[in-house]
């Protein structure tokens, strides 16, 4: 223990004291209140409302809805976020080759069968949760993340050979991704296209009938309610995250060989 | 006819999994449903299937049901009492071994079905397989025998009597 | 409120626009083509955001409703004349890099660059934009992740690497206390829109539509929120303390990137003071008596980072170190300006923001030329003395930083600072912008030195051959400078611009009455 | 603090900060970055944790209920009962938002930290560039 | 009635300081991954008692699942053991 | 007699459910006092078909005779029987993986053991 860590230490110290007195102080309000703040009572009370659909998403789920619908801007940006980094880790491992020396040999016979039987399985329960976000807890990043579950797991059983062969490579899962982000896109300015199209007033990231905007998604299929734009963003964001996820993971796991060979050919212009 | 066959099997088996999973009858869910079946079909059926299936194939899932009952009601039993007995006996009395024993199933399914039983009583578990020259590393608890014919008959001829019928 | 769909479509469009390149990646091969569409859609940007600019010169503060919900509820983007005005430089900026960048950046991978600078684009404006505390930390975070890329981007090269980690370990940091304090200002304001929070801080009892009043002791949370974010946006506008990673991240990016950080990073750390500390936590609201005093603990950074980083700026061997020492330097001053607290002292801050991202940005885009030719260190800036246009836009802009040719805007910002310290009875911050300025003098005259003594070619490079698009970034940088030195002195309505957007972001009123419609 | 459940719930609030307290010394004064790494990871979890215990609220009777509608309602009414009910579905949203975001920053880290092995053969921190990581 | 998930939240946020203690200080790196995920599990557990079922579905693949995935692989390719 | 089909699902239910107990408890026993990780994963493998398949199967039957739950009860039970075969398939692949990857890593000990035959033929 030097001198600087005893500074830093003190310092987070003095802050974690001060944040501790902040709470205890009634900072935040009282703790573990009986009362809910106003403007989350606007939202439980609007999620779902057909007699008020001006301000509805048309979801029974409020977390999908604000996620969504009411704060769907920060979420385009947010999976953007994920975009960047997805493109940025294999921008830094550009000019690997991807089929040379990678491990083909997986695990066993009988873990390979087990995780055959198994794959359509965690596809269709990770598109479940993403078709059911706007009705049950879950939502498209979570479906997303499911499926990509699926494809590290084939890729470790066996091996990324394997998962390039059946047409996933690294170039085609960001393609893959980048289609999930434009679904994403196209889904958030529909109805301003339609809405310029027509000549009638819309917004960015419309869903429902809203002040001076008359145009709507489908509020319902069949006999439940879709959310208007929601089950669209939900569908393209879980093929986007399950794209996404799963180029990166492959590219974090290439070997040392491929990643400094491409490293000797390198391209350092200043 | 067969090809539609194995696409048929494969659906069938996601979309009742999809109906338990998501716990709802709702046409909203089933319509959404259905469709994400037939997409996760198309997408996996080639890593499924190898051989066509044809309608010879119910008598084989008649005969994998029977089997299962046979296997949880007998083997597991036998096996769980043993392994009771052995782990609350007052000194542990037990000779583990790995033997090896040869399988005569043709097909990977019916090979994992084969291993799977044998992991999945108490007291064996399959360590490697070797797929060449067809045999079980297994790793036996109370061993009884270090002659491979002699372990297989102890240990796995029944499952693969069934399993050679399911999947031939 | 849909009367400009171009403010939220802006970064919408940079961000789209950038996601479909991975995806044309597989058809089209040529890089060129990247260069074009890059080039095509940051002048799109440019044009947007130049309308909106218009829009709010016209005296309105511009909103816009996401997805048609009203303020409290949903996201709204909010544009007054301040922000208008450093979106419009930063666009400019980003224009001019990404024209520099056909130039100067030659990869297998290209398209993926582009990318980056589209998304650094899209992050800087929505944190410019946007009017809801939560969205403007995931803005942050696009704008920070681009950059952390952005700066490893030549990943041959192992400096680039560990000045990376460096630059992105301490941002996540940063930005998460930021997030804890949009966390603490939900917890006890019960909204996150910043014309709401701003309106209640003022005055507590007030219960606003949808999210009602306050809901536990505001000014305990207020205290600890404005402490976190301003150590966050002290770590982005990179002033003393928290300077560390500048000098250490600017240098190892490509040359068009360090040129961008200041106009896009820098320039969001001071726009994140101005907006919490005289918009949100303004003059009259709960926390008045803490705010005076962080203003002058602020002051005092601001002080000692501009003479810490003119001192530093002398003993540099870098040519692109130096430049990043100056710009904390000149970050300083601008933040000495920021927190007079005065309105004069603001439009002072605004103009040396302009004046400092342009100046910044034109000795990068000469000194690159330099680099490619003959390396990094002070010397080679000698080989430009052959190029007649660039060794004249290199000696602007370090007179401009210098700042006593009176036909530049750098002068007048400094003469502006000074009579707002004055003005205030700052005696010693005046003193302090003199001294730091003589000593950065110093090593601007041992650069314009070694702009004398001619340095050979250290190596060929076939981009040297075609200089034009350089040519004219350069020429379009210097055009823009001497057009805004002359129209401080000859232009009135100018000065008056400038003057009213310092007042945009003191004015919470106009701001409160155009977000929640009142 | 007499109510039993107060006093729980601080014990809880204030074990969370005590978290931010060592998981920023970790990021700080630990010189392998792996270690950075991990402490970061925790740091920012923390504050999310933070963010859903802001969330949370007692009912009057019984124990508070998820931000979903069970079935679709029939009248406005029923709405009303949710939100009577409910907890506080905001902070889940932001912190939805959060975790994603800090998933994307860690796994760029990941790359970075495993290119800096490639060329330094450590993964401890460098004194060299004039100075400490912070 | 409420007092039971409270205390279960309570344990486990003070199970949680104990295990951050030990991720921060083990000079392995794997017994910090293996700390970091008890960590993260007793998150999920406050997550769950806080009726946050969203953000358990999310946080459960992320910081048990992929994160220590992805930190074990780094440890993997780079070293074990910090000086 | 509707009722009484019911209460005998339900006491078939419950019966699973203790047996399921019993096996957790040996599977927890086995763990502390068995000698090696081999043997261990013997007792774990109890701990995972008598410890969770069977009394998955006995939430199943639990779950169809109680019909105060209304129709959802089919679902309950469909998806504990089809956890129960996931189990199934689950439980095998991993142990065996788990022994595999022990084994050719050489991390665990192996002794005590009587006869080798996977070392005698020099492995896979």
């Amino acid at each position: 223990m030097n001198f600087r860590e005893v500074v830093i230490a003190v310092s987070i110290a003095l802050m974690v004291l001060l944040l501790a007195y902040v709470i205890e102080a009634g900072g935040l309000g009282p703790i573990a209140p009986q009362r809910l703040r106003e403007l989350a009572a606007s939202y439980l009370l609007n999620t779902y409302n057909p007699w008020n659909i001006i301000q509805s998403a048309q979801s029974l789920e409020a977390v999908t809805a604000i996620v969504w619908d009411y704060r769907g801007i920060d979420t385009f940006f947010e999976t953007s976020v994920l975009f960047i980094s997805i493109v940025g880790v294999s921008l830094l491992f550009r000019g690997y080759r991807e089929k040379a020396g990678i491990s083909n040999r997986g695990l066993s016979e009988i873990v390979k069968t087990s995780t055959k039987i198994l794959s359509p399985l965690i596809l269709i329960s990770g598109l479940s949760i993403a078709i059911h976000g706007h009705l049950t807890p879950g939502g498209g990043f979570q479906g997303g993340s499911f499926i990509a579950v699926l494809l590290v797991l084939l890729s470790v059983v066996f091996s990324l050979d394997f998962v390039v062969e059946r047409g996933l490579s690294t170039s085609r899962l960001l393609v893959l991704r980048s289609l999930g982000l434009l679904g994403v896109l196209a889904t958030s300015v529909a109805l301003l296209v339609v809405g310029l199209l027509t000549g009638v007033n819309a917004y960015i990231f419309q869903n429902m009938v809203r002040e001076g905007a008359s145009l709507s998604m489908p509020p319902w299929f069949l006999d439940r309610p879709t959310g208007g734009t929601l089950l669209f963003f939900n569908v393209f964001e879980a093929l986007a995250v399950a794209a996404g996820l799963s180029l990166a993971f492959i590219v974090l796991s290439l070997r040392r060989e491929e990643v400094e060979e491409a490293l000797e050919k390198g391209e350092w212009y200043e | 006819m067969s090809r539609a066959l194995s696409y048929l099997a494969v659906f069938s088996m996601t979309y009742s999994f999809y109906i338990v999973f998501s716990g709802t009858t709702s046409l909203f869910s089933l319509v959404l449903g259905s469709l994400g079946s037939i997409l996760v079909t198309v997408l996996v059926k080639s890593l499924l299937i190898s051989r066509e299936l044809s309608l010879s194939d119910i008598r084989r899932l008649t005969y994998l049901v029977l089997y299962y009952i046979y296997y949880m009601a007998v083997a597991e039993v036998r096996a769980h009492i043993d392994i009771a007995k052995i782990v609350l006996s007052r000194k542990i009395n037990i000779s583990p071994a790995i033997v090896k024993i040869p399988y005569y199933v043709e097909t990977n399914y019916g090979m994992t079905l084969v291993a799977g039983s044998i992991t999945n009583t108490p007291g064996t578990i399959v360590i490697q397989v070797d797929t060449g020259r067809k045999y079980f590393y297994v790793h036996w608890l109370v061993a009884k025998t270090f002659e491979p014919a002699r372990a297989r008959e102890d240990i796995s001829t029944s499952f693969e009597k069934y399993s050679q019928k399911i999947f031939g | 409120m849909n009367k400009l769909l171009a403010v939220g479509l802006l970064p919408l469009f940079l961000m789209g626009s950038a996601f479909v390149l991975p995806g044309l990646s597989l058809v089209v091969k040529n890089q060129k083509f990247y260069r074009v569409y890059a080039l095509a859609v940051s002048l799109i940007g440019l044009t947007i955001a130049s309308t909106v600019f218009l829009e709010t010169l016209r005296g309105e503060v511009v909103t816009y409703w996401f997805g048609g919900f009203r303020p409290p509820l949903g996201i709204i983007y909010i544009v007054d004349l301040f922000g208008a005005t450093l979106g419009l430089l930063s666009m400019f900026i980003l224009v001019l890099s990404i024209a520099y960048s056909n130039w100067m950046v030659r990869s297998r991978s290209e398209y993926l660059y582009y990318t980056f600078m589209l998304s650094l684009g899209a992050g800087s404006i929505g944190c410019l934009y946007t009017g809801d505390i939560f969205n403007f930390f995931v803005m942050l975070e696009v704008l920070s992740l681009s950059a952390y890329v952005l700066v490893s981007f030549y990943r041959d090269n192992p400096k680039s690497i560990e000045a990376s980690i460096r630059y992105a370990l301490v941002g996540m940091v940063a930005t998460s206390l930021y997030l804890l304090a949009a966390f603490i200002i939900y917890g006890s304001y019960g909204t996150l829109n910043m014309a709401d929070v701003a309106l209640k801080s003022r005055h507590p009892g007030v219960s606003t539509v949808y999210s009602g009043g306050v809901f536990g002791n505001i000014t305990f949370s207020s205290a600890i929120a404005i402490a976190l974010s301003v150590w966050t946006f002290t770590f982005k506008a990179a002033i003393f303390p928290n300077h560390f990673w500048l000098p250490d991240a600017n240098p190892e990016a490509p040359t068009p990137v360090s040129a961008l950080f200041v106009a896009v990073i820098d320039l969001i750390g001071a726009y994140g003071i101005v907006r919490f500390l005289f918009t949100i936590f303004g003059d009259g609201s709960v926390v008045d008596a803490l705010r005076y005093d962080i203003l002058f603990v602020l002051h005092l950074l601001g002080g000692l980072s501009a003479v810490v980083g003119a001192l530093l700026l002398l003993i540099q061997t870098d040519v692109k170190k130096f430049i990043a020492y100056s710009t904390i330097s000149h970050m300083g001053l601008a933040f000495m300006a920021i927190t007079v607290g005065t309105e004069r002292g603001l439009a002072a801050a605004i103009l040396q923001l302009i004046s400092n991202s342009l100046s910044e940005a034109l000795l990068f885009y000469t000194s690159g030329v330099a680099i490619v030719a003959a390396g990094r260190s002070i010397e080679s800036i000698g080989y430009l003395r052959k190029r007649k246009l660039e060794s004249a836009a290199f000696l602007i802009g370090l007179l401009n930083l210098f700042g006593i040719i009176p036909l530049l805007v750098g002068f007048w910002s400094k003469v502006f600072m000074f009579m707002a310290f004055l003005e205030v009875g700052y005696l010693s911050s005046a003193i302090v912008l003199v001294t730091s300025t003589g000593i950065s003098g110093i090593g601007y005259v041992k650069l314009m030195n070694s702009l004398l003594r001619e340095t050979p070619k250290a190596r060929e490079d076939s981009r040297l051959g075609n200089t034009t698009a350089v040519k004219l970034v350069i020429a379009t940088t210097v055009i823009t400078l001497l057009a805004l030195g002359i129209s401080v002195v000859a232009l009135p309505r100018f000065m008056s611009i400038v003057s009213e957007a310092g007042r945009a972001a003191v004015d919470y009123l106009a701001y409160v009455r155009a977000a929640l419609g009142m | 603090m007499s109510d039993p459940v107060s006093l729980l719930f601080t014990v809880l609030i204030l074990s969370l900060v005590v978290n931010i307290g060592i998981s920023l010394y970790g990021v700080f004064t630990r010189p392998s970055l792996v270690k950075k790494f991990i402490s970061l990871t925790i740091f920012s979890d923390t504050l999310n944790s933070f963010a859903i215990a802001l969330g949370f609220r007692r009912v009057v009777e019984g124990y508070p209920s998820i931000a979903v509608l069970a079935s679709i309602p029939e009248d406005v009414s029923e709405l009303a009962v949710v939100a009577n009910t409910a907890v506080d579905p905001v902070p889940q949203a932001l912190v939805l938002t959060a975790i994603v975001i800090g998933l994307a920053v860690y796994m760029f880290l990941a790359g970075l930290i495993v290119m800096y092995y490639r060329h330094y053969r450590t993964t401890h921190v460098r004194p060299a560039g004039g100075g400490s990581i912070e | 009635m409420e007092l039971v998930p409270i205390s279960i939240a309570a344990i486990s946020a003070l199970l949680s300081v104990v295990a951050t203690y030990l991720a921060v200080r083990s000079r392995d790196m794997m017994s910090a991954v293996v700390f970091s995920a008890i960590q993260s599990t007793a998150y999920a557990l406050i997550y769950y008692v806080l009726m946050a079922p969203d953000i358990v579905l999310v946080y459960v693949p992320v910081s048990v699942g992929i994160l220590p995935a992805v930190t074990i692989l780094l440890i993997k390719k780079t070293e074990r053991y910090e000086k | 007699m509707i009722e009484l089909i019911d209460l005998a699902l339900v006491l078939a239910g419950l019966a699973l459910i203790a047996i399921g107990v019993f096996y957790d408890f040996i599977g927890a026993i086995g763990l502390l006092r068995l000698p090696n990780f081999y043997t261990r994963l013997h007792a774990a493998t109890a701990g995972a078909i008598g410890g969770a398949v069977v009394p998955m199967i006995g939430a199943a039957l639990v779950a169809l005779g109680a019909e105060y739950l209304g129709p959802p009860r089919f679902f309950l039970a469909g998806a504990a029987f089809a956890s129960s075969i996931l189990l199934m398939i689950l439980a095998q692949a991993g142990s065996h993986a788990l022994a595999r990857a022990a084994y050719i890593s050489s991390e665990a000990v192996r002794e005590p053991i009587l006869y080798d035959a996977l070392r005698e033929e020099g492995g896979d």
